[in-house]
């Protein structure tokens, strides 16, 4: 990662491209494409003009479309505001601004811009410059969130993704905070050339931030339930190509066999990778991911195809279709075989050098399953949203053995405001970010199968017998 | 009803707090002949309330009912009419033991703001004790005044409508405690001293950036005050919720011999299981303000 | 509470007084007594010399003695120090300190106080100097809580009791923290004039605390699991004589029977009375507290009555004391019987004001029995360690009814050191206060009994299936 | 063994930590020949280390027995020699992920103190970024080196021994992070910025006291940096532990029709009950230090 000048594609924005859209703490991952409609914070327009532009630019928004705006444009004139001492003066009658709604629209219709509008607020306002300090900037942000129409387009990453997701949609991440999910990827100890599972219905992100900590080295397995790998987070990143290359995929319900030794991923026996392709299939929709995936085009497209003239030709057309189906199916079966194969022998070894579990699964029975593909002194790291089920894990782990270093723990996140005489911690904070099971695996003698592994401690350390962990 | 005496029955100038649902309350001032309307229908304060038992259950006029509830500091604090920020519970709470407030202390308060804290104090110094409170907004200061003697506790206070920094509290050597809630609380340090008794006594500051804390610790320790002691507290509230995890399915377990260890009696392999849970809301309050705590030392 | 000077009994420490010693952050309740050793952190003195002088009042420890000291000494002149930069100049060879424990040693045998040998030990540093300001003050610090011996006696309050056995012995307090100890007897609404049931396990800091709040006024009763209501926390508190009166204490071993109207408390059935007495002889070894109550003095006289001697004598006196005894128990018995009556009669009417509960209970059974006797619309709050019991006793409530306003919480709780250049957190703080439950209680519809009381939300709000509040 | 590498076996020279129990471990230098004194005995590095497998199980002399684990930075960051305060790894993390730290990376930091941040960036930026690390102290600056050496990282890193607030970093435009931790970061805010590429970066100070915050803050938004995000993350431990509830004895329920709502099924009237919980420590971390980020815009 030299510096290789402004010539580098990496800081230019292409067709293509997946970026975010950034105004204040609001982010939107979208893909740059010709002519599409884009609609961010209630604002419509499209990013073509923002092609060959740099990263981390800053647009306006002009009739629909972006347009480069000058650095240090953005700044409100902070220093040049007349603070009052206290709000003694202030009496609340409801009619401080002489602007009316009306006059705003008239300002917006004649073209005025954002940070225009709000100097117009305040000049208007009878009351600003009475208010304190402290009053004038919440007034000013307030103003500055309905008014300005800015938007800055960011090179993804697993900082600004995580943000987003936690921010935009915590539901569909599990409520994995950002934090939290930084601490999975440290705990974990992911980096390049390490060969990773990856067990998660945070929509992709949790994936694609393993991948982009291996930099394209080394091997990151996806472990899916039924219904396919949720991966649209993933893309967001935005990794290059040959990152995927690192990427496998392995469907849970192969687990039990090939840890029995019975998947069979030979030509000759299709049934398991059909099975895989039939559930796909059938559990479609109670994956509203995957949903979400299909465009609008798309769904617009099958239900348009059906028309009641020539139903004769139509009949003709569907046994081609159907023919040129199971051809397409067998491939991609055969496809599917391979890779299945391929996975398959990179599990087997049983010597996966790190597991980040963070689902909507109870986390118990996935840990205890895919545990056993790790090799000893390898670390693990299981996200719930909630506490309980993580304390059964524990209480498992320590009765199986096979474990140690085992931690509970949540992490607590405060930002702050940094400002002359206004320095504290933000009025509002995030209820939790999930809570985190970390451990490392060791060797389990293997001499005395089964019987009595409980006391994984050493002697000396005995536990008391309420305490299950000291 | 009063603020600092609990009654049974509502009675015609009582102010009653109607609970409407989780998290949604308004004070009702009652007056024989009068209604209050509620997204329920209507409630007819002569037949609905007067005479009622408070606790009671009021159907109102669309079938749907509400609770009526005895009014507390607590539940004034989440229906008062907000004509300032007020303080919230937790904090008040934390004042009322910080400051070692009970029946009989003596309490220099500034500003009145909403009342929310006045009340609080109120409550816990009654029968014998007396609330000083400075307001410099005029408006304000009438306004909570009209509103303690209506919760009938206007015997228990003095409302001032002064600058606490100019004027101080108009009293001196009486205090056990003195709280402000002001922009420029160290402006006011000297006035608090000397409002409080020579004895010695408790004060405390709220303020909500860090750089008003520094100055007031600082004019605090130059007014020759101890135990300087800045605090925060936040409250965390946890939802009760009964979630459903399902469980993975690793597919026809081979090995029937050794049952994999994620089996569950009772359970189906492909299955879920229900948990009582708790989950933290999505966003809380992540600061309200600092506490500063000081004793002042006998004099 | 008027301003009655200096000659006010209250601000003087007087024989019997309960005071409380205070160093730094540390404390410790003790009763005044003429000739007693006390031991404070690992020192050992009289307070005889207290006796008359004025409470707030700081002492030095000379030779076993306190001595009066001027205010202001106390403080430490960190105005003086001259500190470094940074520490890049600190090399640690473990020789910076050129005194030497022995050194230490003599300077004490000298009589030198705590504040002349810490000055001699920053004179003696090499390093100190050198070192940033931050790092200058811990180590004043350090060397403070080891040569210091002064000692301030306080007059005691619920603040300085609760944060005393929250820093000393939270084990003995369930672990509740001074700040939800705050929020308990907020949210009940504990005030002057109301009758307040207290059950708690926590040596009687809560009663204490609730009966000050009262302020004398009112009543409050202690309901008490077997083997006598733990008070020693309450005594500690010094509170005058006449708050006593409004204390009145029920076993809950005769809460059913009080709750169907079965418990007898006229003079003819003494076998209730009775009963619970010689449950408290039972249960005394389960009572840890109890047992603490009884002071070494007592102990060694039970002990040492045993002489070989004139068995005759002895025999013929044992006797004697056997009457007494009888006689005595007879009476005391009348005084339980009459005290019972009383207590009985105030729960009956079951109008309690309020409810506070914070004991080693399961806090379920606890509080669904004793709501029973609150009046509707009255406060309640319940203090655990732990949140699951909480959960249970959520979900009870809602699904019996009776109750509005339910709230599950706990406080956060965060220390600052505010200095010139050195603000921020204290590095340490309490892990957890404990959890509460609060609520109000309503008026339920004994019209219809039983039956269908799930759904005691109006009706427009209805919950979601997987939602037990919303 | 390497930091930045996992293997299966132990060899000779290289560097694993023994776990002797929770919150229990200790790095060893493994020596053909030298032995390494436990609390549970003596282990013999040449039988019971080398050759076997990271996460072995190993008897001590003494019949009590130990873990052997491959070294992870995380690992190091609580087992390695403190020469100065440390950063931990709830704090590490965060910065990992909020400096955009990936493989590829190049990063600037001072100082580097005992080394624990410094690990756990190579880790991340290996096999093709680069640390700079600079340390005023040079005894520290010299052991620092050595170590990374022992831990075969020494490729990714340059240590330089100088005054990061007067010197810099040593190397310019190159970076994509930067990361303070000195008592005046305000003074070296300029030269990050030096050290970053003109396309943009990301920078993050580590400062306990909010007045350091403060002045840094003013010196990035001074040298044009944005997005100035000031943060603190508190890691708080649950320990998980079966506690016992005793129930209350309410006395005989006379009224046997009506089974009072605490009857619990299966369990008697006077027992306890069994929980699964988990519990706070007494005290925990309450401050390490305030993360300040900031981006730099392309120059």
């Amino acid at each position: 990662m030299a510096d290789n000048g402004d010539d580098d594609p990496q800081y230019t924005i292409k067709e293509g491209d997946h970026v975010v859209l950034k105004r204040g703490d609001i982010f939107k991952a979208i893909q740059v494409l010709p002519k599409k409609k884009v609609i961010f914070e209630k604002q419509w327009f499209f990013l073509d003009n923002a092609v060959g532009q740099l990263y981390s630019s800053t647009f306006e928004i002009v009739s629909g479309n972006l347009q480069p705006k000058k650095p240090k444009d953005t700044e409100g004139s902070s220093d040049a505001k007349e603070a009052g001492t206290d709000n003694r003066h202030i009496v609340d009658d409801g009619k401080s601004q002489k602007l009316t709604r009306d006059d705003i629209e008239t300002l917006k219709e004649q073209g005025l811009k954002g940070q225009e509008i709000i100097q117009q607020l305040i000049d208007n306002s009878s009351t600003f410059r009475d208010k304190t300090e402290y009053a004038q900037d919440k007034y000013i942000k307030k103003k500055k969130k309905k008014y300005e129409n800015t938007v800055t387009i960011l090179k993804p990453s697993c900082r600004i993704l995580a943000m987003m997701y936690h921010g935009r949609e915590p539901g569909k991440i599990c409520h994995l905070r950002y934090d939290a999910l930084a601490q999975m990827l440290t705990l974990a100890n992911i980096h390049a050339g390490s060969k990773v599972l990856v067990f998660e219905t945070c929509a992709g992100l949790v994936l694609g931030s393993v991948m982009e900590r291996m930099g394209g080295y080394g091997s990151v397995i996806q472990m899916y339930p039924g219904g396919g790998p949720g991966r649209a987070g993933m893309e967001s990143f935005g990794l290059p190509a040959h990152f995927h290359d690192m990427l496998h995929d392995f469907p849970i319900c192969h687990v039990n066999a090939l840890l029995a030794g019975t998947l069979d991923t030979t030509a000759k026996d299709q049934s398991a990778v059909e099975k895989q392709s039939n559930m796909a299939a059938d559990e479609e929709q109670n994956q509203p991911e995957v949903k979400q995936q299909v465009s609008p085009e798309e769904k617009s497209m099958e239900t348009n195809t059906g028309d009641d003239a020539a139903l004769d030709q139509e009949t003709k057309e569907r046994d081609q279709r159907r023919e040129a189906k199971a051809e397409e199916k067998k491939v991609k079966l055969e496809e599917k075989r391979k890779k299945l194969a391929a996975v398959a022998s990179l599990l087997e070894g049983r010597n996966a050098d790190g597991l980040i579990i963070a689902s909507r699964f109870h986390p118990c029975p996935v840990l205890m399953g895919l545990l056993k593909f790790l090799s000893p002194s390898r670390p693990f790291v299981v996200h719930s949203q909630y506490k309980e089920p993580l304390i059964e894990c524990y209480t498992k782990l320590r009765e199986q053995g096979g474990t140690v270093n085992l931690r509970l723990t949540d992490t607590w996140l405060r930002h702050y405001q940094v400002l002359p005489n206004r320095t504290h911690p933000l009025l509002l904070m995030s209820g939790g970010g999930g809570y985190l099971l970390s451990g490392t695996t060791v060797a389990t003698d293997r001499a005395k199968p089964g019987g009595s592994q409980r006391s994984e401690e050493p002697a000396p350390k005995r536990q008391k017998l309420t305490d299950t962990e000291g | 009803m009063s603020f600092v005496e609990y009654s049974d029955f509502i009675q015609d100038g009582d102010v009653a707090v109607v609970y409407l649902g989780h998290d949604s309350m308004m004070p009702v001032k009652v007056q024989q002949g009068a209604q209050t309307q509620t997204r329920y229908g209507v409630i007819r304060h002569s037949t609905d309330l007067i005479g009622q038992r408070y606790g009671s259950k009021v159907t109102c006029s669309k079938g749907g009912w509400v609770h009526v509830l005895h009014p507390t500091p607590e539940l004034w604090t989440v229906t008062l009419p907000h004509r300032t920020q007020i303080l919230y519970t937790t904090d008040i709470a934390t004042i009322t033991m910080m400051l070692e407030l009970k029946p009989g202390s003596v309490v220099c308060e500034s500003g009145t703001g909403s009342g929310s804290l006045s009340h609080a104090i109120l409550r816990t110094v009654a029968p014998t004790g007396h609330l000083h409170t400075v307001e410099f907004h005029q408006q304000r200061a009438e306004k909570v005044a009209e509103e303690f003697k209506e919760h009938r506790v206007g015997h228990l206070v003095t409302v001032r409508n002064q600058d606490v920094c100019k004027d101080g509290f108009g009293v001196t050597g009486v205090a056990d405690a003195v709280f402000l809630d002001i922009p420029s609380p160290w402006e006011a340090v000297g006035h608090a001293k000397a409002a409080l008794k020579r004895q010695g006594g408790r004060v405390c500051s709220f303020s909500p950036c860090i750089e008003q804390v520094q100055k007031t610790c600082e004019a605090l320790a130059h007014q020759g005050f101890e135990e300087i002691s800045p605090l925060e507290v936040l409250l965390r509230v946890h939802d009760v919720r009964t979630v459903s995890l399902p469980l993975p399915d690793f597919g026809p377990d081979a090995s029937s011999a050794q049952t994999p260890p994620d089996a569950r009696e009772g359970t189906p392999r492909y299955g879920s299981v229900a948990l009582k849970t708790t989950t933290a809301p999505r966003e809380m309050p992540g600061h309200t303000g600092y506490l500063t705590f000081a004793t002042k030392p006998r004099t």
